[in-house]
């Protein structure tokens, strides 16, 4: 128990000395964060720090004052000793004796952190090139998570807003005082989910399901971002976490689910050319833009020019195909799940028409909708 | 020559190898007396015993934790 | 003879003009498969491709002609013999642990990654992604059997293989045959043993060959086949190369021996290959059990 | 003097000067002269990964885009990290040892002269090969110089099937440049140099060409993994066949982790010849020094996976790495311990290359106090991955590594060119990059337990403060760098004469030959001065 004390008068001290700082606008430390597990990291590396920083006054003193004390020109002559057996055990030792001080603790976290067993909640989280897919197993309900900075603040178009680039169309809601096991997946290249106020971070690895798990204590938004290169966009794609009462989250699953089906539904009336280009131009921007440019003209051998191209003005059925599922062996996503029929209906009429691809065709929501069918919801998993 | 370390001494001096300490008069004796690939082996037994020592250490670990 | 002074040669123009065949080999070679890539002809890859290789094959021997020349000529003493025996060997560790990363993957996907994604283990939940999938080595059925087709069965070890454990350890015993018989100069004695070794390596290769035929058009184990075909192939691949390689070496070696170079006292060049040799037969051992057997 | 006396002699095998023109590098044979390519050709590299560092830099000045286009900023990540850590690191090393190595032991030359040349002149080839893939259909390699897959295989540009033989080809340069190195430190020493007399920057180097050799072959087979999942459909990094993306990162890094010290170790060897120099006093512990080198060579076999805690490794996995990497502090702290015992009592002066090296051993240790920090696997949770790990390694490999081959380089220019330094100018560049580096590396602490993750080219408004200075530091450190192109150039060029024994306390071989020291050393083996014997 002797440990334990050392650990909190160390993180004391640590927090009055960035208190002070933490009230400023830029921050110098860690985040406590709002869970059990976030604040004994917390406290793990404000002791580490500390150790470090005792170590580091005697070694330094010591060397600053031989720089001082020694010098030739203050008419220092050099000693004529080389080894001292005894001494370099002990120095050897020592550092032996504080570094198993330190492994006790973390160890301790460390095992508390994989235990992520007698989960209320499962959500599982899928990493895409460059947004997040939530999936709230137990509860038929998932979407999609990306960036809604707009570009033009990117682009120093416009004045940046308070939560520049950490800012998403839809929160990851969550109950507070529950404990929430996180399945961590990808589509395509290795993502890292990382929200420091809950001190998670853990891989998404395509194939391979990784797991965290936290209880959050408060509610608030906390904000995340990926920490794994995930390619062009890495910095792109931000976490936020909505933290409510465990009532409020229950309301807002029920509301959320209603708004999934009034979605569905809106595939099946018909839509005007005009329409369909309208959505499909947001759509375009937000889910292809990325890679393919608003220009439509892409990045000469990376990602293929669709202005002119061979799918964007030939066969309707190859490009609905090449958009829904994808191409493997490339960067190229299946958006059949990422994107609602009339999204897809409306994002391939857009790419039929613009820039100069002038078929005059429309794809229409309902066509797509009955392409969905027999997979949507990924019933298989 | 009776300086040829003998086999305590060649672990020994394998073990300060792996803490990083050794004496001028133990290194004089092992650079003089000593074949190197006494040494050479020696150190592949003691890594595979080092490995072996922190596997057990992390299951004690383990088991202390409850894990 | 030898020389009692270390033997520093003059400025030399191998080594430059081996860089740039080096380079040809490398930009040869990425342009190639990258054309192929793209299903376009990969003629300027491989114009370069080639030409690299003949290049460092007429540098390789010049090269060597040169060592084999101040050799014979007397310049090298016994403390150069010992550079170019520590230069050998750790050449050959260098080689056991390119190798070691191949094992080393093998081991991790069958101990570890294949295990996890058909639901045993710490990251067995990894096996909600693929509900159809059960572990198994040898990997039949990896997850995504449509990308991915396994083979049908695997090669047995007692057939082939076995015959193969067979050669390549007698190989290395005819070896040391020959080079007993050329410490004591017996050098008809050492051309028979080393023909020998030659032969038995040669015909471990047309079996390795008719292997990989038999692989690919019976059993459908190819490099497409999931992950135990991609580990058969590099494993037992770059073995074969090594073997290729080797009794290329032993074919040099032993047209020297006709010609009448080495003697009981100077024969480094023989003992090279020599070591080099075993150490192929010793990573055969290693494939034999790892790959076929277990 | 007796050394003197041999290499008047030198001339026994028709030895003479440097041939004349541009084959005299092109074709030579001669340890001096393929150190000093070396050295150019590092610096050369220094300076085009310094100029992607400072446009990676420029770019973060201010949040939001300015300067590049993100997919061209991970171009500029990558390039940065490869250029430095193969291009301008390494090379130095093994020019260092090719100057040094052979005049510290009183050897003639390399082992395996011919094989040195060859060594060589691979990298400028390998290089032209990788530089030239920015211009590449697709860009460069924009996967970081970890190049995990499979971003860096299903989701790679084309041009990363350059980058693989890019790396075959100096992983093939390493392995020789090590062997000869080994060969000629355990075969060519002069008569009396037992290994226990061996200075010390010849042990590091022996140590880490066995790691070089150890691990060039792993990584060679790694991206020979890429490469065949790549073009011809084997799924090692995939799980659709069965394989890992995770497995890449384990071979990576198996290469990787002694990498590091490969580029650290001969950089301990450099400070603690230079140390005992300025404090004119014997290193202290000239044995723990040697066997802590080695130590940390063989625990740096056991802790890969340290870079990996993020992975999702199984818990006893997670344990085993974080108590062997926390034990390797250990052999570490004795060495800096060691250096203060051979400072403490000695009587010092303090010029460029000393102050090079008392920088390197407080800032040094700084990267290591973070090292130690990121050792703790729950706490490496939060800095993995974010500025935190940017400032650590750049502490420990700019004014670790970096200065320490300025410091070699500073200390050695008498001997090789014959001229002492100008000293003012010396420690005008010293201040300046001692500033500089701190400016830049110390705020990215802070940013990254702030939240920052590495390696994107925008960030949120709460990090912009400490970027901005960071950006400042980094040009002022990276245009400080010309001042030491000066210096070189200047005391190339002339300057002082520089006596045989060009600092008053230096000890060793390599100090009893004149300055600059004669194109052929020690055609038949010198004696060994009094003080060595």
């Amino acid at each position: 128990m002797v440990r334990i004390t050392t650990i909190t008068i160390g993180s004391g001290l640590g927090l009055a000395l960035f208190a002070a700082s933490a009230q400023a606008e830029w921050t110098v430390n860690l985040t406590p964060g709002v869970t059990d597990v976030s604040r004994s990291v917390f406290d793990l590396h404000m002791t580490i720090f500390w150790i470090c920083v005792a170590i580091a006054l005697v070694v330094f003193g010591v060397m600053f004052w031989s720089i001082f004390h020694h010098r030739k020109s203050r008419g220092a002559e050099a000693h004529n000793f080389h080894e001292n057996t005894v001494v370099e055990v002990i120095w050897t030792i020592i550092p032996l004796l504080i570094l198993v001080g330190m492994a006790v603790p973390a160890t301790a976290t460390l095992v508390k952190m994989y235990d992520s067993s007698e989960a209320e909640l499962d959500v599982q989280i899928t990493g895409f090139q460059w947004k997040w897919r939530y999936d709230y197993l137990d509860h038929n309900l998932d979407f999609f998570s990306n960036l809604s900075t707009p570009r033009e603040q990117i682009s120093n178009e416009a004045d940046k807003q308070e939560h520049y680039l950490l800012e998403v169309d839809r929160h990851l809601v969550l109950p507070v005082d529950t404990k929430i096991r996180f399945l961590l997946t990808s589509n395509d290249v290795i993502h890292s989910w990382w929200v420091p106020a809950l001190a998670v971070k853990k891989d998404a690895i395509p194939g391979f399901i990784n797991e965290a798990w936290t209880v959050i204590d408060e509610p608030g938004i906390y904000r995340g971002q990926c920490a794994e290169l995930c390619g062009q966009d890495h910095g792109f794609m931000p976490i936020v976490i909505e933290a409510v009462s465990r009532d409020d989250f229950q309301q807002w699953l029920a509301d959320a689910r209603a708004d999934k089906q009034r979605v569905t539904a809106a595939a099946e009336r018909t839509w005007t050319l005009d329409e369909l280009m309208q959505q499909g131009e947001q759509v375009y921007l937000r889910a292809c833009a990325a890679c393919h440019l608003p220009t439509g003209e892409g990045v000469p051998g990376a990602f293929p020019a669709l202005k002119g191209s061979a799918i964007a003005t030939g066969e309707v059925a190859a490009h609905i195909d090449i958009v829904l599922n994808g191409k493997s062996g490339t960067a190229m996503q299946a958006f059949r799940d990422q994107l609602s029929a009339s999204e897809l209906a409306a994002v391939i009429t857009y790419e039929r028409n613009a820039w100069g691809n002038s078929l005059g065709e429309a794809v229409s929501p309902a066509q797509i909708s009955r392409l969905l069918e027999p997979t949507t919801g990924e019933a298989e998993q | 020559m009776s300086d040829k370390p003998t086999l305590w001494q060649t672990l020994l001096s394998v073990l300060s190898s792996f803490f990083g300490v050794q004496s001028e008069r133990n290194r004089e004796r092992d650079f003089h007396g000593g074949h190197p690939v006494h040494y050479i082996l020696t150190g592949l037994l003691m890594a595979a015993l080092f490995v072996i020592a922190v596997i057990l250490l992390v299951r004690w670990a383990l088991s202390l934790a409850g894990a | 003879m030898s020389s009692s002074t270390y033997y520093v040669p003059e400025q030399s123009r191998w080594p430059i003009l081996a860089s740039t065949a080096l380079f040809l080999l490398a930009f040869g070679a990425g342009t190639l498969l990258n054309a192929l890539k793209v299903d376009r002809g990969g003629g300027l890859g491989l114009v370069l491709l080639l030409a690299g290789a003949l290049m460092m094959g007429l540098i390789l021997v010049g090269w060597f002609g040169n060592v084999i020349h101040e050799s014979r000529g007397g310049l090298y003493s016994a403390q150069m013999d010992r550079s170019f025996r520590w230069g050998m060997s750790w050449f050959i560790f260098s080689e056991v642990m390119f190798f070691a990363a191949f094992f080393g993957a093998l081991f991790y996907v069958r101990v570890l990654a294949v295990p996890w994604l058909g639901g045993e283990g710490e990251k067995g939940v990894s096996q909600m992604l693929w509900p159809d999938f059960t572990a198994q080595w040898p990997l039949l059925n990896p997850p995504d059997a449509e990308r991915f087709p396994g083979p049908e069965a695997v090669i047995s070890p007692w057939q082939i293989p076995l015959l193969n454990t067979c050669l390549l350890v007698t190989s290395s015993f005819t070896l040391t045959l020959a080079h007993k018989a050329l410490l004591k100069d017996e050098r008809m004695q050492v051309r028979r043993w080393m023909f020998l070794t030659i032969v038995l390596g040669v015909v471990f290769l047309g079996f390795q060959v008719y292997e990989y035929v038999e692989a690919y058009h019976e059993l459908g184990l190819t490099l497409h086949a999931g992950v135990y075909g991609a580990t058969f192939f590099i494993l037992t691949g770059f073995h074969g190369l090594h073997v290729t390689l080797g009794t290329l070496m032993l074919m040099i070696i032993l047209g020297r021996v006709v010609v009448g170079h080495f003697d009981s006292r100077q024969h480094f060049g023989f003992e090279a290959v020599a070591w080099y040799w075993h150490f192929v037969d010793v990573v055969w051992i290693g494939l034999f059990l790892f790959v076929y057997v277990l | 003097m007796n050394t003197l006396d041999t290499t008047l002699h030198a001339g026994e095998h028709g030895h003479h000067g440097p041939a004349k023109g541009i084959g005299r590098w092109l074709f030579t044979t001669n340890h001096k002269d393929i150190g000093t390519l070396y050295l150019w050709f590092s610096l050369l590299m220094f300076f085009t990964g310094g100029c992607m560092a400072l446009m990676i830099r420029a770019e973060l000045f201010q949040p939001g885009l300015q300067l590049v286009e993100p997919g061209f900023f991970n171009q500029m990540t990558t390039m940065h990290g490869l250029i430095m850590v193969f291009g301008a690191v390494m090379p130095a090393f093994v020019g260092l040892a090719n100057w040094m190595v052979p005049m510290m032991i009183g050897a003639p030359d390399m082992a395996l002269p011919r094989m040195n040349n060859w060594s060589f002149w691979i990298l400028p080839f390998a290089f032209a090969m990788m530089i030239s893939t920015l211009f590449m259909d697709g860009g460069a390699p924009n996967f970081g110089w970890t190049f995990y897959a499979p971003l860096s295989t299903t989701y790679a540009p084309p041009s990363v099937t350059y980058f693989i033989f890019a790396i075959h080809m100096m992983g093939i340069s390493s392995i020789m440049g090590a062997i000869n190195i080994i060969a000629t430190i355990l075969n060519l020493r002069v008569p009396g140099m037992t290994m226990m007399k061996l200075p010390l920057f010849c042990w590091t180097w022996l140590i880490t060409a066995f790691l070089l050799i150890a691990v060039m072959p792993v990584l060679a087979g790694v991206v020979t993994m890429m490469l065949m999942d790549i073009h011809f459909g084997t799924s090692f990094f995939n799980a659709a066949g069965g394989g890992d993306p995770v497995l890449f990162q384990h071979v990576f890094w198996f290469f990787g982790h002694p990498e590091v010290y490969i580029m650290i170790l001969p950089a301990f060897g450099i400070i603690s010849q230079i140390i005992p120099t300025f404090a004119r006093k014997r290193l202290f512990g000239y044995a723990s020094m040697v066997y802590a080198t080695a130590s940390i060579a063989i625990l740096s076999f056991l802790v890969w996976a340290h870079h990996m805690f993020t992975v999702g490794i199984p818990l006893a996995g997670e344990l085993f790495f974080m108590f062997a990497t926390m034990l390797i502090a250990v052999p570490t702290g004795v060495k800096v311990f060691n250096w203060v015992a051979t400072m403490f009592r000695g009587s010092m002066t303090f010029e460029t290359p000393m102050l090079f090296a008392l920088a390197f051993v407080v800032l040094f240790t700084i990267g290591g106090f973070s090292g130690l920090m990121l050792a703790i696997a729950p706490v490496d949770f939060q800095y993995h991955d974010t500025y935190f790990v940017v400032a650590h390694f750049h502490y420990v490999l700019v004014p670790g590594a970096v200065f320490a081959i300025m410091a070699g380089a500073y200390y050695w220019l008498p001997k090789w060119t014959g001229h002492m330094l100008d000293e003012r100018m010396g420690k005008l560049h010293f201040w300046l990059s001692f500033i500089g580096v701190n400016i830049t590396f110390f705020p990215m602490h802070f940013i990254g337990l702030a939240g920052m993750p590495r390696r994107i080219p925008d960030y949120a408004l709460q990090f912009a403060d400490f970027n901005m200075v960071a950006s400042i530091g980094a040009f002022i450190f990276g245009l400080s760098q010309l001042v030491f192109l000066w210096n070189v150039i200047a005391c190339v060029r002339g300057g002082e004469k520089a006596a045989a024994r060009s600092w008053e306390g230096a000890e060793g071989l390599e100090w009893e030959v004149p300055s600059p020291a004669p194109y052929h050393t020690f055609a038949t083996p010198p004696k060994l001065p009094e003080s060595q014997r």
